[in-house]
């Protein structure tokens, strides 16, 4: 009988290839299979007690080479990779709302205190905070940080900022201290406010009583570290695979508070790639990453529980982050120093194919962004709208497609302002205007007859460069302009070393404040100096200047182009009273829409999108992950202010708790207040009656929110639970076996 | 005891080993050396990128340029920083690695040592293992149905490249039969519970089977049995299958003992150059081992770190061309000694 | 007079290759099928490289020939992306494996034929770069030539780690044909070291050549599929690495788009697979007694 | 170029050669202080042996292939493996060589004629075409064969003996003074062996050319050379005049390899040798300290164990062996 059916082989041949082609055939639908999670946590813990977390999007890969480098102050990028350890452990003095723009005041008892001519800073903090060690933090915490990055040149960035900016510090009491700047900064408190990071954004404060005690600060690691935050770290992998943090009973937050996170443990895992954390949170061993634009339909469709922004509805994109993509040229470099030539590659994009490119199922993608502020409340109305008729000169597209107008209505933003037109005649027509012409093979030809190339670098990863890379350099070679794209790891050397033409950037953007962050104040010219830093703004500050103004650096590695630049005098002037506005006085408004307008003007970036990123919680085991609707936090994993995302949580009931408290930690109302430092003219200590600034905001601009329209898309998008369709399998087994074995027959038949 | 000549010749063996080592080292530094990547430069332009804030003094940044390039081992010309690498090689102290520092090189390299070495050797050891004995047996049978199904399953298997058929085992294993979690694994502190076996079992499974299947499938199985069918068509093994011996004691006896000698050779070379292999293999599947930390230094331009693994990885492979041209001769007593 | 002799050589190889086995027959046929579809990258229409010119992950369908295959996440089609990936990847091998064998060849009999201090150099060096990790040295040197990197550039990057293998390999052959008798008859007719090297030594060479070069290639095309994953391969051309890589970085498996996964994989596989089968078919040529028994 | 200020042609003194094998260095003595004296030209010197006792080693040394690990190999007093180039010339011109297999010699893929050619381009420093083939044609009607039969035949198209006869007159070509023959004849059928033979014993005379013959026949030893040397792992267990030695041998070895061709009375061979093992002596024969033959020999003793035995010198000839250490 066996024999007989080896004889057959060729019939079993053909049955056996049908059972392969119906098994991948059926792949999608098989995937319900569900494994144990497998967490590397200690046995006996149930999984509703942990929190798990993928570890760093900033950290390259995931993981760090040295899981045990806790030290904030170390070069490098170490403690990128150390997952809570901003989070968790590390604490500011302020934390910064970013979804109001309000201050929290954590570490401290008041918002800072600035003296009238802005060079005193005074602080006071918060009494009966400990570390966790117990031992109580005082005024003496904060000094030391300070005098411990002064005393160290062999930390480098820490020092640098302290050295640049603190002329010294002292202690009013135990709990105020004074902080002396070299020149008035009514901006210095940011350095010590937590608004995305975490070091080296802004500065944490260091227990003296241990690092008084080390010897030699460039080694020290700081393990385990002594923190300020809800958790202390439990267990870390000595391959840097994950980090294990546990809840600590007695912290001060508990005690003075009342504020206790409900999960008892969070583990942060390095998964490795994209797929993996499909597959991780697929299987429930993920409660939140985020995710491209790529994978983010993938895991929606495979795990029910999954939660982008608006939970499973339109919008699943969160477009608040703080940065805006930006091509940055390199304007001290012939041709991109001619402002036509950077207008012309403007238009050459078109950024429909870019929206589209980026556009998940549900509809949410990038928010196209003419001008490089970032497009939430208020910046969004003071800015992108205030500046509407300015950006109307520039051949702004009226009239988008209209999903992306419902999309942008949804976000609360102006419909009206997507991006420029894709107008390749007036791109052609700028270009002839230099003097450029198109050679008999297509392509665009310098007025000295050598081919228009472009040297587009990118960083490579989850930066968003991919794809709008790719497809910019796509749509300006189908214009005829020779694109040479770098994908590269090094890029922060390669952008150093000065010899891009057009780099891929996130210059620009803010937070929900006023003023738009830090980088107008390195535009002014005097910035422009031998051994300066160049890059980052892209050269804005040297733009105009004679080439032997330009530094060194530059001048050794490329070709500096002699430019005329008419508003030079004035960008220095706008700058200046940039730097000496307060960032909460409303003056600041008109300041800021000048230096844009030239900006503008002169297209120094093409800014073509505020991201759409995808902030996915599983909702699996741990619910109340922040949405569109309750947007009580930001949800980025690897910024400092995710500890109020955690607070939020409480766990779901089908995974097993022990001791993870059931109820979300509520933060006090008292604890948030109004950005808005105090000026005095006295110490705290010396006069406790404190005068508040004599401007006072007035800027009523309301974030706009139509819930009506929300809900009106929603309908489109119908939760599915995806499920094997066992009757449709089954039939198309059997009719594929019977196919199969008919098939197999009859070639017998036909051999004998 | 040994012969003078024995001596002689393995000294110059040895001679030439450190020479080799010594070469392939130089030649590393240079190409790292003309690497177009600053890590200093790196370091402090990404720190100042995600700052976004004005640093004012020139000045200051140029001192913790210097700092840095101090601090780092980074300072001098060319051949100052090739004496120091090379002074720093002979010690084997790599000092500090630029990625994790302030941990030294030794410490991140010992954290993740074991993992490949464990991988490595388990895998090709286990695939060489199956694979010949796989082969040999099948020799016995050659014109059979299992012969010939194994043998074209080996050829298809043979030539994919193994990391091709990793993508497949995860999404297999890890996805739509989800046997394998995809997480990191915590190994517990006691080495000798089963527990320890069973999870440092669940960690390897997958990346080792990539390397097994192929490797037992198709190399070490295709040349064992080429191997084994020239045996079978020698004089000596017809007539002791002539004599009426039992098949086992063919195989024992006749078989696997010709075919273990040269393939042992064919392994030591083998052990060798798979570290770099495994590299493609460690990162598919998230392994904590020195490929993928060889790759992260090498994206970021760490040079001790780079110049350490690389170096081990030099001696590792000298080492075992070595042993193999000293033990050659014993293997293969056709093979003489000039 | 050399160059006569290694013409005369090939020739009477290829002659005889109808005397080579199934295997043989079974590798050549593909492969020249898979040639076959890579020379259809000749007719390449100009907007292949055009992203989102055709409208995103549509399935395989018979409307045109773009279509048949269907379109990647990028709007392009898989059809002509594998065309000319073929062709592309093709070159590469062919570089690595011309350069890589040759410079082995040369290396592996000149320190064959001359000995003493010649030998000694030139293996220590050969020793060197065995020693030195392979991937590793690719990843490094694509990294140092990613500003000016094209397909040429990147078959001589690979060669650079294949090199000592064929060398070594050449020169065990050449030590062992030194020693026999007719190449002592011929050093004893006079015959300079060159004549002995091309008429005595490399028609005995040859047949390992030509697999070595086979073999090369595979290694090449492997080579450059590890290069991609890391994304360092020429990511703008079409390359079967390159097709892979976007596939990873678009989750095109878990998206379930097999009409994208399953031509480049399955081409790589068969090409591995046929030029496998050659090369062992013609091992199986040059040494009868591999060939099966009984 | 010609030295014939010295009288020996070719000396070998004490060469020794060892090939080792194994990790702790198993060492296999090809050859065992080798003593071998050509002393003039005209001389057709016989090296018998069974195979495996060195012959084509010491042939290939004496050719330069190999290098001796110790002693010396000097030609008309030039120690050829220190030879500069022009001497390596010289050297090849007058010493050639005939090996075995006529058929392994020739490369198949080319004409036969080519290596006349070459032989006498390259070594005679002819030009001329019409020259050259008129001095090959020469040469090879000397040994009873046509150049129009040979120019456009490759080997194949060649019966052995035609074969060989072409490789002689190859050597012939560059007026030798030497010609090492490596078994000329044992690949060859019968009919055409002691036509080969002849044709040595007729160079010798003609052209006063001494032959290096090595074989393991010591029949046609016996028909054609001039003296012989018994080589036995390796070492030269007596040398001398080929009439003296085979008519009356005195080495044991010697003895046992005349007699044992055709001995119908197994009783009697014991007489000889020791029933022993044959893969067991082996091994302990190429590692012995003293006499390589004395596991087999039956007159052997400690001392023949112990002590290698000194070259005596008995009449005109050499023997190896304790047994006339005291006569």
């Amino acid at each position: 009988m066996r024999k007989n059916w080896l004889k057959h082989r060729l019939s079993i041949y053909v049955l056996v290839c049908n059972f392969i082609l119906l098994a991948v055939l059926t792949i999608p639908n098989s995937f319900t299979v569900t494994a144990m999670p497998q967490l590397p946590i200690p046995p006996g813990i149930p999984r509703g007690d942990v929190l798990v977390i993928e570890n760093g999007v900033v950290c390259p890969g995931g993981w760090g080479p040295d899981p045990y480098q806790f030290n904030y102050y170390q070069v490098g990028w170490a403690t990128a990779c150390t997952g809570f350890l901003q989070t968790g452990c590390g604490s500011p003095l302020w934390y910064m709302n970013l979804t109001s723009g309000e201050l929290i005041l954590w570490l401290t008892e008041k918002p800072p205190i600035y003296s009238t001519d802005y060079k005193t800073l005074w602080i006071m903090l918060r009494k009966g905070i400990s570390w966790s060690d117990g031992h109580p933090f005082t005024a003496d915490d904060l000094i030391f940080t300070i005098e411990y990055c002064r005393k160290y040149p062999e930390l480098g960035l820490c020092n640098v900022r302290i050295t640049t900016n603190v002329e010294s510090v002292r202690k009013l009491d135990d709990y105020t201290v004074e902080i002396k700047l070299k020149e008035p900064n009514p901006y210095y408190h940011y350095e010590w406010t937590m608004r995305h990071y975490g070091w080296p954004v802004n500065f944490y404060v260091i227990p003296k009583h241990v690092f008084e005690k080390i010897e030699d600060p460039v080694k020290y690691k700081f393990y385990p570290p002594v923190c300020l935050g809800p958790y202390k770290i439990v267990d870390a992998d000595p391959t840097g695979k994950w980090y294990l943090w546990e809840r600590l009973e007695n912290w001060w937050g508990t005690k003075l508070l009342g504020i206790k996170p409900s999960p008892k443990y969070i583990l942060f895992v390095a998964l490795g790639s994209q797929e993996r954390s499909v597959i991780a949170m697929a299987n429930n061993e993920l409660d939140f990453t985020e995710f491209t634009s790529e994978y983010v339909r993938i895991i929606m469709d495979r795990n029910p529980y999954a939660w982008a922004w608006n939970k499973r509805d339109f919008p699943w994109a969160w477009t608040r982050d703080e940065g805006t993509r930006e091509l940055v040229f390199n304007i001290l470099k012939y041709p991109f120093n001619l402002t036509e030539v950077r207008w012309a590659l403007t238009y050459a994009i078109d950024y429909k194919v870019i929206f589209d490119a980026y556009k998940t199922p549900d509809g949410s993608s990038i928010v196209p962004n003419p001008l490089p502020v970032s497009r939430f409340y208020p910046l969004e109305q003071l800015y992108v709208s205030g500046l509407k008729t300015e950006l109307m000169k520039y051949n702004l597209d009226t009239t988008p497609p209209s999903y992306i107008q419902d999309y942008l209505r949804v976000l609360g933003l102006d419909d009206a302002i997507t991006w420029y037109k894709h107008d390749l005649e007036k791109a052609e027509e700028l270009l002839k205007s230099v003097g450029f012409y198109r050679g008999s093979d297509g392509k665009w030809r310098l007025p000295d007859g050598k081919i228009f190339e472009v040297n587009l670098i990118s960083l490579p990863g989850a930066e968003f460069s991919f794809p709008l890379v790719h497809i910019v350099a796509d749509q300006w070679r189908r214009f005829g302009v020779d694109v040479k794209l770098e994908v590269i790891e090094a890029y922060w050397d390669r952008v150093y070393s000065h010899t891009w033409d057009v780099a891929f950037e996130w210059p620009g953007g803010g937070f929900p404040t006023l003023d738009w962050w830090e980088t107008p104040r390195e535009w002014h010219s005097k910035n422009c100096v031998p051994g300066a830093r160049l890059p980052w703004v892209g050269y804005i500050m040297c733009y105009g200047l004679p080439p032997e103004k330009i530094p060194e650096g530059v001048r050794k590695n490329i070709e500096v182009a002699k430019t005329v630049f008419p508003d030079r005098e004035k960008l220095d002037n706008l700058v200046e009273k940039y730097i000496d506005t307060p960032p909460w006085d409303p003056r600041i408004v008109d300041i800021v829409k000048d230096l844009l307008s030239i900006h503008l003007k002169y297209k120094f970036w093409i800014t073509v999108f505020s991201p759409a990123r995808y902030m996915v919680g599983n909702s699996y085991c741990w619910e109340g992950w922040p949405t569109l609707k309750e947007r009580y936090a930001e949800p980025k994993p690897y910024c400092s202010s995710f500890l109020f995302t955690i607070l939020g949580l409480k766990p779901s009931e089908r995974c097993p708790i022990k001791e993870s408290t059931t109820e979300p930690a509520k933060v006090p109302k008292g604890l948030t207040v109004e950005l808005k430092p105090l000026v005095s003219e006295y110490p705290p200590t010396v006069t406790p009656t404190v005068i508040t600034t004599p401007t006072m905001i007035t800027i009523t601009v309301v974030e706009e929110r139509t819930r009506t329209i929300i809900s009106t898309i929603t309908t489109k998008v119908v939760e599915e639970v995806p499920t094997i369709d066992w009757t449709l399998l089954i039939t198309m087994a059997l009719v594929t076996l019977v196919i199969g074995a008919a098939g197999g027959y009859l070639i017998r038949a036909r051999k004998k | 005891m040994l012969p003078k000549h024995l001596i002689k010749y393995f000294l110059f063996r040895i001679l030439i080993l450190l020479a080799t080592i010594f070469t392939a080292f130089t030649i590393t530094f240079v190409i790292l050396k003309i690497m177009p990547i600053d890590i200093v430069n790196n370091i402090i332009a990404r720190s100042m990128a995600v700052t976004g804030a004005a640093l004012g003094d020139p000045e200051a940044v140029r001192r913790m340029y210097e700092i840095y390039y101090e601090i780092f081992g980074l300072k001098g010309t060319f051949i100052e920083q090739y004496v120091s690498f090379l002074n720093r090689f002979l010690t084997m102290d790599f000092g500090i690695s630029i990625l994790a520092r302030p941990a030294t090189v030794q410490e991140v390299i010992s954290y993740r040592l074991p993992w490949t070495v464990a991988l490595l050797v388990f895998s090709t050891i286990l695939s060489w293992v199956i694979g010949n004995i796989i082969g040999a047996v099948v020799s016995l049978f050659e014109g059979s149905k299992l012969s010939n199904i194994l043998q074209s399953l080996a050829i298809i298997l043979y030539p994919i490249p193994y990391y091709v058929f990793a993508l497949v085992l995860i999404y297999i294993f890890g996805y739509i039969i989800p046997l394998f979690s995809l997480t990191p694994i915590r190994l517990p502190s006691n080495i000798f519970s089963l527990e320890f076996i069973i999870t440092v079992f669940r960690a390897m499974t997958l990346p080792a089977l990539s390397i097994i299947v192929i490797g037992a499938l198709g190399w070490w199985f295709l040349s064992s049995r080429a191997m084994a069918l020239n045996i079978i068509s020698e004089d000596f093994y017809l007539y002791g299958e002539i004599r009426g011996l039992p098949k086992l004691h063919l195989l024992k006896k006749y078989l696997l003992k010709n075919i273990l000698l040269p393939q042992i050779t064919a392994l030591s070379i083998n052990l060798g150059t798979i570290f770099g292999g495994a590299l493609l293999t460690e990162i598919l599947f998230n392994y904590p081992g020195l490929g993928t930390l060889l790759y992260q230094a090498v994206n970021a331009g760490d040079y001790p770190l780079v110049l350490g693994i690389v170096s081990m990885s030099i001696i590792g492979v000298a080492v075992a061309t070595c042993i193999m041209d000293l033990l050659y001769p014993l293997i293969d007593p056709r093979i003489r000694y000039r | 007079m050399g160059v006569r002799l290694v013409v005369q050589g090939l020739f009477k190889n290829i002659i005889k290759t109808r005397k080579m086995g199934l295997k043989f027959k079974a590798g050549a046929t593909i492969f020249f099928v898979i040639m076959i579809f890579g020379l259809l990258s000749f007719l390449t229409p100009h907007y292949h490289s055009y992203w989102y010119h055709f409208p995103q992950a549509h399935p395989p369908s018979l409307q045109s020939v773009d279509f048949i295959f269907g379109t990647t996440s990028n709007g392009r089609s898989v059809f002509w992306s594998l065309t000319n990936a073929i062709v592309n990847s093709l070159i590469i091998a062919v570089v690595t494996s011309m350069l890589a064998c040759h410079i082995g060849l040369i290396i592996g009999i000149l320190s064959g034929i001359k000995g003493g201090v010649i030998d000694k150099i030139m293996m220590f060096l050969t020793d060197s770069f065995i020693a030195i990790p392979g991937l590793p040295l690719t990843i490094m040197l694509a990294m140092i030539l990613k500003p000016i990197i094209n397909l040429f550039l990147l078959g001589v990057i690979i060669s650079i780690i294949s090199w000592p293998w064929s060398a070594r390999m050449i020169r065990a052959i050449t030590l062992s044909l030194r020693e026999k008798d007719f190449v002592i008859f011929a050093k004893f007719s006079g015959m300079s070291t060159w004549k002995i090297i091309f008429s005595e030594i490399f028609p005995h060479i040859l047949g390992f050549h030509a697999t070595n070069i086979i073999n090369t290639m595979l290694g090449a095309i492997g080579a450059e599929v590890g290069l991609a994953f890391l994304g360092l391969s020429i990511i703008e051309m079409d390359t079967l690495g390159t097709m892979i890589y976007w596939i990873q970085r678009y989750g095109a498996i878990l998206q379930n788009m097999w009409w994208w996964v399953v031509p480049p994989i399955a081409t790589l596989i068969l090409l591995f697979l046929s030029l496998y089968l050659v090369s062992t078919g013609i091992q199986e040529f040059l040494n009868p007694r591999l060939r099966r028994v009984k | 170029m010609d030295n014939k200020n010295t009288a020996q042609l070719l000396v070998l003194k004490n060469i020794n050669k060892v090939f080792r094998y194994g990790f702790f260095g198993f060492e296999f003595k090809a050859l065992d202080k080798v003593n071998l004296t050509i002393e003039h030209e005209g001389i057709i010197y016989t090296i018998a042996g069974e195979s495996g006792s060195g012959k084509t080693t010491l042939a290939r040394i004496i050719l330069g292939v190999h290098k001796p690990d110790e002693g010396l190999v000097e030609y008309k007093g030039k120690n050829i493996h220190s030879l500069k180039s022009s001497e390596a010339r010289w050297f090849r011109r007058e010493v050639q060589a005939i090996f075995q297999d006529p058929y392994a010699t020739f490369n198949p893929m080319k004409k036969v004629y080519s290596y006349l050619y070459e032989t006498v381009r390259s070594f005679l420093g002819f030009h001329d075409e019409s020259e050259i083939n008129e001095y090959i044609n020469s040469r090879l009607l000397s040994i009873g064969l046509k150049l129009d039969d040979v120019k456009e035949k490759y080997p194949h198209e060649f019966s052995g003996g035609e074969l060989q006869r072409i490789a002689i007159a190859k050597s012939l070509l560059t007026m030798p003074k030497l010609i090492i023959a490596d078994e000329p004849v044992s690949m060859l059928d019968a009919s055409f062996r002691i036509n080969i033979l002849n044709l040595f014993k007729d160079l010798k005379r003609r052209y006063n050319i001494s032959f290096l013959y090595i074989t393991h026949d010591l029949a046609t030893a016996y028909y054609i050379s001039d003296f012989i040397a018994i080589l036995y792992r390796g070492t030269i267990v007596e040398r001398g005049p080929t009439e003296d030695i085979l008519r009356n041998p005195l080495h044991p070895y010697t003895q046992i390899l005349l007699d044992s061709l055709p001995e119908p009375d197994p009783k009697k061979r014991d007489k000889y040798m020791k029933p022993l093992k044959l893969s067991e002596i082996e091994e302990k024969e190429f590692t012995v300290q003293g006499c390589k033959f004395s596991f087999r020999c039956s007159y052997s003793n400690e001392k023949c164990l112990q002590t290698r035995p000194p070259e005596i010198l008995i009449n005109n000839r050499v023997i190896s062996c304790w047994l006339y250490h005291y006569k």
